[in-house]
């Protein structure tokens, strides 16, 4: 066991994978010498070589498209977006080959490929370097989409994609990895190593997708959530004082109907909470499934909170941003008596 | 407005009522342009994006330093490729004018792009095709079956039903699965070739796409990565003048060649005549080379004509000049070969009707058999639960629940 | 009023806007000399010019781009994107440029352009020619989507399209060009001359974004619907004989949340179909905004209706498709008494 | 595995600890490259894109058939603007540093690559520029308070708070919106540029973008369309040889300039040297030309040193050598235009220093004028309603509703 912040358990999952698997590459924009603008592949071109640490020319389409080639010719290329505000450049190969080749080859040819990206708010990055734009993902059949929320789900799920044989959308809320972030910019800022989940592994292991995690147990109403909401919901719910019950989704598709709606039909009331816009945003997948399979169950409306639908604005970072104060109104509201 | 309008146009050369003129296709004669050293610079080979390299001339004498030089043995197995792939084609488009298939696509006037390009190819080496390339399949050896099999959807279909006729793939033959977004193949080839040099593997990776499709991401991104890395790959640009009813020179041809794109990558680009299988052979051969000895990629610009529809479901006559593809200055790639075959002595009109015979032969008992493993109206069925496998490796809960709920609704 | 299919509908509203008013051009892929592989824009080259009916290379990200140029610079343009399956290498440049220019530049600067494209299935046409990714774009905060269901509003909607300074994702259900289509592709084809909504008006007129039309009136169930389901669900409940509102939303977005909602109230249940893969559709937002809003008059749980989350297969068209019997089981469903 | 692999990669001349080397940077002497007509045919004029347009020489002196023979005056007013841009840069990087703003990206060693280009156009021609050309705004009279007011997103940010530092605009300057994603401008010039032909217009568009960027799909498309119109455009590739750590090589300049891109469209590239302001004037000046008499887009690479780090969140002695750009063989822009300007006697140390002082007055009154209409911590504030304007021309209710729960949030 060792300390590491989120930047250093992702980086230690791509090492063990590396050097497990001598098909594991990895290839992105200032991911080799540099070591990433995030320092997430640091080292690791010196260690494991220039062939299995690329560096790529600034093009997204041509970076996913050639993941897939290489994908299809028996490696297992792990491709970093610079940021996910910039994977839409490669979106039509994401989401017309990577996602289906498997399906429309009927299985003959398929591209284990992993797509990491940093993403959220939170780092005054302006409308550009804060979107989350997993709901669009989640709608792709065929990808694998997956969040973590701190170091230890991190490594695991990362080293869970690069073994995995079908494609995962990996996003990493950026404002997570150095530590966990409760959604008061005004605090100072808290380490990784002053959590139990900055206790991370260093040799190789596995977080399975599909399986949410229920952070917090709580009886008075179920909290769904990944990423950096998880802080600032149980944050929340904390300075609140009502026994919520968080849960993590971690992996958006595959979706922990089954933790989810255990927990729903227990609490009886439920907040969902994402980064992301609100309109068609995966709130309302989780929403829907909720609705529909515990409607008996809700005593209460299910409560959305959202970033609100609109770019992300740099001045306004934390009138945009879904603080604990959107999460407490929307507590308070699905906890009225009925 | 309109009349100041400084717009540049590019504009088509003949439409519906116009006589056919291909002035514009520039021309060299055969044997006219050099060969380089496998080994050059591109920077040294320039003129070969400008010229065109041919080998036959019209009356099927073969010349200069492009000149293959392959058995008559080779060149018959290359002519049989190329007629049963014209065979098939127009069998396959009377089946769907019966209502047999519900879509089809011929290759009518390239069968020299695709059979002469796989012919000078290795087995191992991975093929990325476009939609009109049928001739890699049966170049590749694919038996008819299959491919009619999969126009069919039928039992045996190697796609299970999911894809549009012609979407054909193969696995065993080093085929890639083919996609109805145009381009996309043409840097994921670039990246099986990146993989085969990370592997320091021999093999390299050969993609086809039509001049029109030259326009999307895809194609300046496989260029460039295959630049950057010198990835062993050969990019075709397939110029058959149209992309459905538009003219090249919306693709950017009227400016330059397609394979003058090459240099600016510091890409050698050759520009070849695509209805001569001996130059199509001989280039291919030449860019492998290049690829096998390191020296990394190269573009081919296949000159050559869509002598029939898009597709069945277009009518050309709405959008250029009837019959045009008769004057098309390049010729018929199967006539060509032919001559030159019977003018060498390795060939006759009895022997070339007799072959017509038994492909036409094969055809028809290949159609018989798969018909037999099911129609889009008659005989077995593919399962409609396969509408739910692979879109994972393991079908996850969700799809679970709908394909139960599909056999529900079947009742 | 003339008799019209939704092609000479839509193909008189461009003629109308193109005779109105000089700055509208039209640009696209075999549009110009041919006139469209749909015969939308049959005829208006000749008409207008080839300076206002551009033919364009295939590279649907540059036609976005040139596009969004092109209006800056004061120009109309509409733009057709010959499937919708065939969006996403515009992507990037509709997501990240046109949706929020206005909202970077503060207003100075914004980019009036109509993309028009054909969607959906039920013609065969495999998983390439037959997607509906509206939901994505309406997770794209900055555009309006737009889907009609008739002539009458294709035209109508159009016309409002190619005026709005906003931009619009105009998605036109390819099954409906010729006529309305019930589900059932064993019927006779039935022509739009056989349809009220086949009377168009020759001159211009328009139909505002974001008031859906209640196309049936009706007291046991509302159906929330668009595009060719709209034919779909109003012959499945009449084949059960149940009293359904069928509700023909047009606009995604905006949408028109007084008219779902006040139907709801009224009938306490409600089907959302789409064609469209039902994880992270837009029947999701739907959902939730009902949930949200008319939690209280709920009677039972609202029920999605939806294509399977897989890509669309080209043999099993008609069991991936959601027909009046998917349709059906889910009316049953939500009227069982409780 | 390693060993076997062939994959070729780029490799960065220096990295940290090594000694500069500028050795593969083609160059050609001032006064050496002949000056085509400004109606050559693309296919004429391809030497431009290999060799270095160059008018400026070591000692000052202004040379050859490029040789714009400005005015003095006009010579100092581009000596201002560049100072100008430099000094105003400073001060935001010491600002940022200080932090009362986010973020900054300098532009030194690059002032005439904008400072030139853009005097050499006219004000009814649009710009579209990247984040790095703020010699741009600069020398389209943009008042320093306006681009300052950008930068703390305060009460006067002409984007009202919403775009990061440096993503000015100015709609009466005639200068379009800076997006975060990289090279999406240089299409849309060339949109801009065809509705301008369309409309009969006499205007035309420029952009700009980094190398690095030149790799994004975007690219390709501006010189596609450009190339099939003949829009007149002139795409600016600045080729500062880094792309944050990344090193030119990486997109594809190891084998090709990036000039050379153009003439595989049909389009004419030129190569200059970016650090020449007579030269980048010269060759802005002829493409200008070009497409105002008809004869379609330039695509124009200015090569040049990105002297300073990437943004204030790079660190680039990570990874290229330290104060490398002391060894760039084509020196600084701002102290080659003075030279020249002192040799032809109509400039001196002494007036370049009250320059610089005049100029360092003028950023310090600006600064202090911009804090007035607030800072990132103190005075006036935007108004956080301003976040729900301008999604769409007029606020529809999902919003309004959200912006009254934003209200209510806010209490
Ligand atoms: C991304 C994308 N855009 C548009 C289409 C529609 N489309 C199918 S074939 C075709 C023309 C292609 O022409 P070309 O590349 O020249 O190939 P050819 O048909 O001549 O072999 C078009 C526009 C498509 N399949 N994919
Ligand atoms: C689509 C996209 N991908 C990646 C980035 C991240 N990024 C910002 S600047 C930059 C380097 C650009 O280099 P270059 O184009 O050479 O311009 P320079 O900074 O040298 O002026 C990168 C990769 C981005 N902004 N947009
Ligand atoms: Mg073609
Ligand atoms: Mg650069």
């Amino acid at each position: 066991m060792a300390q590491m912040n989120m930047v250093q358990a992702l980086n230690s999952a791509m090492d063990v994978m590396l050097g497990r698997d001598p098909s594991v590459v990895l290839m992105g924009e200032d991911i080799g010498y540099f070591g990433g603008v995030f320092r997430v592949t640091e080292g690791l071109q010196r260690k494991y070589g220039e062939h299995r640490v690329l560096d790529t020319p600034i093009a997204e389409g041509g970076i996913v498209a050639t993941a897939i080639g290489m994908a299809v010719n028996g490696l297992r290329p792990v491709a970093e977006i610079q940021f996910a505000d910039y994977i839409y450049p490669g979106f039509d190969q994401i989401c017309s080959e990577l996602a289906r080749l498997r399906y429309r080859s009927a299985g003959d040819f398929y591209a284990p490929v992993t797509i990491r990206t940093p993403c959220g708010g939170g780092i005054r990055g302006g409308q550009t370097h804060s979107q989350s734009p997993e709901a669009i993902f989640t709608h792709v059949s065929g990808l694998k989409v997956v969040m973590p929320s701190n170091p230890r789900d991190a490594k695991g799920l990362l080293i869970t994609a690069i073994e995995c044989d079908d494609p995962v959308i990996f996003l990493e809320p950026k404002r997570l990895y150095n530590g966990p972030f409760d959604g008061d910019p005004h605090k100072p800022a808290v380490p990784w190593s002053t959590h139990p989940k900055g206790e991370v592994d260093e040799g190789h292991y596995t977080v399975p997708f599909g399986r949410a995690d229920v952070v917090r147990a709580g009886a008075a109403v179920t909290v769904v959530t990944y990423g950096t909401m998880v802080y600032v919901a149980a944050a929340a719910a904390a300075a609140l004082g009502i026994d919520a019950e968080i849960i993590d989704l971690r992996s958006l598709v595959p979706l922990d109907v089954d933790t989810i709606c255990r927990s729903v039909r227990k609490t009886g009331r439920c907040v969902i909470a994402h980064e992301a816009t609100r309109l068609s945003g995966f709130g309302a997948e989780i929403l829907s499934v909720i609705q529909e399979e515990c409607f008996w169950d809700l005593e209460a409306p299910i409560q959305r909170v959202t970033g609100w639908d609109t770019p992300y604005p740099h001045a306004f970072e934390w009138e945009y941003f879904p603080g604990q104060k959107r999460v407490a109104l929307a507590l308070e509201t699905v906890m009225e008596p009925t | 407005m309109n009349k100041r309008s400084r717009l540049h146009l590019p504009r088509a050369p003949a439409r519906p009522g116009e006589a056919p003129d291909f002035g514009y296709v520039a021309l060299s004669p055969a044997g006219a342009v050099a060969r380089p050293d496998v080994n050059a610079r591109a920077r040294d080979v320039e003129d070969l994006a400008v010229n065109l390299v041919r080998v036959l001339d019209d009356a099927g004498a073969a010349l200069g330093p492009w000149h293959p030089h392959l058995d008559a043995a080779e060149l018959q197995v290359g002519l049989r490729h190329m007629l049963l792939t014209r065979l098939y084609d127009e069998r396959m488009q009377r089946t769907q004018r019966a209502g047999k298939i519900s879509f089809y696509i011929r290759s009518l006037g390239e069968e020299a792009v695709s059979v002469a390009s796989c012919m000078a190819l290795r087995p191992g080496d991975m093929l990325f095709p476009s939609y009109r390339n049928q001739g890699l399949h049966i170049a590749r050896g694919m038996p008819l079956v299959d491919l009619m099999c999969q126009l069919l959807s039928n039992t045996r279909d190697m796609c299970k039903g999911r894809q549009l006729p012609v979407m054909y793939h193969s696995r065993a033959a080093n085929i890639f699965s083919i996609s109805g977004n145009l381009a996309t193949q043409f840097p994921q080839a670039v990246g099986w070739a990146m993989a085969a040099a990370i592997k320091g593997e021999d093999h390299l990776a050969a993609s086809w796409l039509g001049e029109g499709s030259s326009a999307e991401a895809d194609f300046h991104h496989a260029l460039l990565f295959a630049s950057v890395y010198q990835a062993p790959a050969i990019l075709n640009v397939v110029n058959n003048q149209w992309a459905i009813s538009t003219f090249q020179g919306y693709a950017g041809g009227e400016q330059r060649s397609f394979a003058a794109r090459g240099p600016g990558y510091g890409v050698p680009g050759v520009r070849v005549d695509g209805n001569d299988f001996l130059a199509v052979y001989a280039v291919t051969r030449w860019a492998a080379e290049r690829a096998r000895t390191g020296a990394g990629p190269t573009l081919i610009e296949h000159v050559t004509y869509r002598a029939a529809a898009h597709s069945t479901s277009d009518d050309p006559t709405r959008y250029r000049a009837k019959d045009d593809h008769l004057h098309w200055p390049l010729g018929d790639p199967i006539e060509r070969l032919k001559r030159h075959l019977i003018r060498s002595g390795d060939w006759s009109e009895a022997r070339h009707e007799a072959l017509i015979a038994e492909l036409e032969a094969l055809v028809s008992a290949s159609w018989k058999e798969a018909v037999s493993y099911g129609t889009m109206s008659e005989g077995p069925k593919l399962d409609p639960d396969l509408m739910f496998e692979d879109v994972f490796e393991k079908m996850p809960a969700h799809l679970i629940k709908q394909r139960d709920a599909m056999r529900r609704e079947r009742g």
